[in-house]
């Protein structure tokens, strides 16, 4: 059988960081800081931000099917200007780990201009480029299903910051080497993975579904070995960094399933 | 920052009530708990498992569920709660002490008043927040209460009851009766909880009236402390409004400011 | 809510069914048919079965995950000529329903002559066209992601055969309703999917891969909500019939999960 | 076709005993299957569910498991069972008068044989087909039976007794004393079952000796009747070999055919 287990790495790109555990984007936020020990985190990831507030998608936007959760948030966010003047404020004061903020732009434009936005600003380690929700039309999935446009960003963004830049990809791709291997040549310092992936339940009795919005973004237990499977795919197309998402919901999130076991 | 925090907590069972129908009521004893509770407000519950039996039976993590507070008396908190599905399911199981899963007290609870001619309006599982309510609001305030299920097994004491099928008290939907009570007994204040197309239409008319309104709402959750945005409703005017978190700036909203026909 | 609750379909194309219910491939044979009544399926349809005999790949080819089975059989089949001189005539003698035979060519070239032969063959129904087994390299895969691959295989084979043309797809693709599309514009009679999912599950003891193959095909209700969202999308894009798989294991598939729980 | 049909059974456990380590054994008892029983077949097994139980708790259906025949006198028919995971536990936590849910028997079994001097050779989870053969054939033949586990709760009755940690009879590994056993005792035939690698040791000196060797293989399966294909092993000689199914083909395989150095 194949070898697949790495070392524990407790360093990812630039950054050097406590703990391999960080926190999947959307799933956590200080509130749950009252659970557990920041310390024990590596990175603390914030919900993903664009450049302006987005209202998301009308309710109902959950439903818990029999392995995991289907959502439909549609990347609700305040927006950067409100992000930058009323969040980044308290996240610097309340966090001891290292702050990766998550942000998704419409445009290769928009995302270089957050970008520049978010240098100007101090207490920030890194960024999750979110080119991967999939309840957002015309919104970051256009990005991460195409290795030409992921390379152009990646390409675009990493000249100007000296901070970490992640790049988180979409499981609904036919290849996902090809696409990590373009946010490599890109830039990026590092690649993580999966977002959720295309889901879907009906309520029998009416033939509805149970989303208002229809098809909705699925995670949890029941997406872990498509997660194992894309990870393992994804670490052999590259050489920085992977990370792999993929196990229960809201503040479950491992750093590594390969590795963290062994801790 | 002084916000409450979060409490994840694990509590005995001491007692069990099997009701008529698919109603039970779980309540556990904790006065320190018990005095930070207000009427309206909320806990995340599950029913315990311990991790040896997840993997043993395969049985996966479920998601909390929201259940009002249905009384607190010198630290006797008690949840009314009906079997609908799955989560519901596993708590009616429960019995006597069996260990009980909560995060709460959550959510802002109803605002407290004196001197008010006030009409409770609950609907199916709408009744329990109004009990709790109704105990705190007695002593000042003039109060009529009525509460509408689909059948005789759906119905709990208050002052007027209607059921759909007629099996019990007057025949018909609760809110058709709300019209001729404001007016007979010069209500200036309703709180209402119930099914959705119940409160809009209970809205309907207090917005006609011009009549003050708070409502409880229910909806879909995951996280229950305002972090996924998975539970949001659109609050606000026609043209300036936004989803607001039920877990978190509900569940308790100005009946006026919910957008119904945004649903 | 959308509504996407079909009439229940009974006839498939050209072919006419006692019942939406059919078995999926490599998951059923007659040894099944000890434990059901046979006239309840719609259809039966057969192993995937290639041009020359495959061998399979080394065990462990299975592994439980918690939300479902991952496998890596590879195809593991007698070949055309043994199944037409030994397979089929069983088959023909034993069932009364109609059966429809996968297959899998590893060229456009060796598909046409395998449909050829089976032409010649009395007793089957139609063809599941099988582009999509994630086990096996080089064969089958490679057609399955590519749309215009798909169009050609399904261009070819179309005029050559009166009997149902079923193309099953992979859906492990960026954008299933495109080579839905491709597979109609063909000439397909019908689409079924989906096959697994890639899948992974890794032995925390010692970092191995529970399969000797590393990945493998994920199935079972963990991929149900992606099997629904990808046939809702897949039955969007085309006005011929598609046949939805992905509930669980050995002889428990429905015909389409959107209807069949109201029969 | 006479073929045997297979059975879906559901039968009650009419005892159950508790045994050192994790061992138990589960008694039901029915004449007419007992009948249809050979020593080395294995039935299907798995807790009974109801699916009012699955739905409450959302555990998910499980694959049955494949457990041996280890005794069969008078319609009582026992398993033998090792609590190793998911499964086992599930079936652990049985008691008399809960319904297990089988199918078989299932697979070749042992050939019979009279007048041989017969060296039978389990190790750990290996013994319970032993103990039915042993029982058939100990009227016709000269037995001895050697048996090895890891430890003092891993030892039953036989003829010698092996642990690896020396914690009870010999200290090492079954295997080694084989060779010996065989001059000393002038055995012409043996029957193993237990790991792989023992099996795959014993087969070694049994073929250099060219002496007969009967061994009983485990592998994970997943149908258990011959249709997935999923439990197959390479069988035959170097040039001209097969994946053959431990459910159908075996469990029971003549040793020199299996072909060791490819699992
Ligand atoms: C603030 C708040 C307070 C509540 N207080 C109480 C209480 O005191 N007592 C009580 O019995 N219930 C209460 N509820 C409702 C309760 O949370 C739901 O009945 C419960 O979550 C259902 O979970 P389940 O797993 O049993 O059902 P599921 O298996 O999840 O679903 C069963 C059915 O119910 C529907 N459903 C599930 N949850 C909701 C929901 N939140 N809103 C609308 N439809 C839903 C599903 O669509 C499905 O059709 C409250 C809800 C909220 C938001
Ligand atoms: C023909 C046959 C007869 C058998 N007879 C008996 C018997 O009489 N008594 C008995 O206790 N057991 C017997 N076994 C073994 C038994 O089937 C397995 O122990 C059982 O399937 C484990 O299931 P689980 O869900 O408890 O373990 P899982 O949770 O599936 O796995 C636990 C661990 O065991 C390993 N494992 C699981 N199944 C197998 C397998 N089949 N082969 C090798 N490793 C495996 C897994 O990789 C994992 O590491 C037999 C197996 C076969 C094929
Ligand atoms: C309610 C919810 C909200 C999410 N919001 C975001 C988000 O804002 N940005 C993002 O990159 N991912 C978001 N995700 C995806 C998660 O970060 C994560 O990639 C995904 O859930 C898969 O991991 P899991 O199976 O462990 O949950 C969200 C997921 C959920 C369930
Ligand atoms: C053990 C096993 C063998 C399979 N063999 C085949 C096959 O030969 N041909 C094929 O088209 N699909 C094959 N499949 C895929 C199934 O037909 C089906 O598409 C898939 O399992 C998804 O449905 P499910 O989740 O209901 O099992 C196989 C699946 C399993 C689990
Ligand atoms: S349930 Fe998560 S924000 Fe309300
Ligand atoms: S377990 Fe399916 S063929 Fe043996």
């Amino acid at each position: 059988m194949e070898q697949i287990l790495n070392p524990l790495q407790t360093s990812l790109g630039r950054l050097k960081m406590n703990s391999p555990v960080t926190v999947a984007s959307g799933t956590f936020a200080l509130e749950n800081l009252d659970f557990i020990v920041q310390e024990h985190l590596g990175a603390y990831v914030c919900k993903t931000i664009t450049r302006y507030p987005k209202k998301g998608n009308p309710p109902p936007r959950l439903y818990e099917t029999e392995a995991g959760l289907l959502n439909s948030i549609g990347l609700q966010n305040p927006g950067l200007d409100k992000f930058i003047a009323e969040d980044l404020p308290i996240l610097r004061k309340t966090l001891t780990v290292p702050l990766i903020v998550s942000f998704s732009g419409a445009s290769l434009n928009e995302f270089e201009q957050m970008l520049e936005c978010l240098e100007n600003q101090e207490g920030i380690s890194g960024y999750e480029l979110n080119v991967s929700c999939p309840n957002v039309e015309n919104e970051g999935i256009t990005f991460g299903i195409d290795p030409d446009v992921v390379y152009k960003l990646c390409a675009l963004l990493s000249p100007l910051t000296n901070r970490e830049l992640i790049v988180k990809l979409t499981p609904n791709v036919t290849d996902i080497g090809v696409i990590t291997k373009a946010a490599e040549d890109g830039g990026a310092t590092a690649i993580s993975l999966i977002n959720t992936i295309w889901g879907m339940a009906i309520d029998y009795r009416n033939g509805m579904s149970m989303l208002k919005k229809g098809i909705g973004g699925y995670s949890g237990i029941g997406i872990k070995p498509l997660a194992l499977a894309l990870t393992y795919r994804a670490a052999q197309a590259v050489k920085i960094p992977v990370i792999a998402m993929g196990e229960f919901i809201t503040g479950r999130m491992l750093w590594n399933s390969f590795g963290l076991e062994h801790l | 920052m002084d916000k409450p925090r979060h409490q994840f907590l694990e509590r005995t069972i001491y007692s069990r009530e099997e009701l008529c129908g698919d109603y039970f009521i779980l309540w556990i004893w904790d006065e320190a708990l018990g005095e930070k509770c207000q009427p309206g407000q909320f806990f995340e519950i599950r029913a315990h498992y311990s991790i040896a039996d997840a993997e043993e039976t395969r049985s996966l993590p479920k998601l909390f569920k929201p259940i009002s507070i249905y009384d607190n008396a010198e630290g006797r908190i008690g949840f009314f709660i009906k079997k609908v599905g799955t989560g519901t399911n596993a708590l009616y199981k429960l019995k006597a002490g069996d260990l009980l899963e909560l995060i709460g007290p959550l959510g802002n609870g109803f605002p407290f008043v004196t001197g008010r001619r006030i009409l409770l309006v609950s609907g199916g599982i709408g009744y329990p927040p109004l009990w709790y309510l109704q105990k705190e609001l007695i002593k000042h305030n003039l109060l009529y209460w009525v509460h509408g299920g689909s059948g005789q097994n759906d119905v709990f004491p208050c002052d007027e009851i209607w059921t759909e099928d007629g099996s019990f008290g007057k025949k018909g939907m609760v809110t058709e009766g709300i019209r001729k009570l404001i007016a007979e007994k010069k209500i200036d204040l309703i709180y209402s909880c119930g099914p959705i197309p119940m409160l809009k239409e209970c809205a309907g008319i207090t917005n006609k009236l011009n009549i003050e309104h708070y409502c409880s709402l229910e909806a879909y959750m995951a996280c229950g402390i305002g972090v996924c945005y998975g539970c949001a409703i659109p609050v606000g005017y026609e043209n300036d409004w936004n989803y607001l978190r039920v877990c978190k700036e509900g569940p308790v909203f100005n009946a006026g400011e919910v957008l119904w026909n945004k649903f």
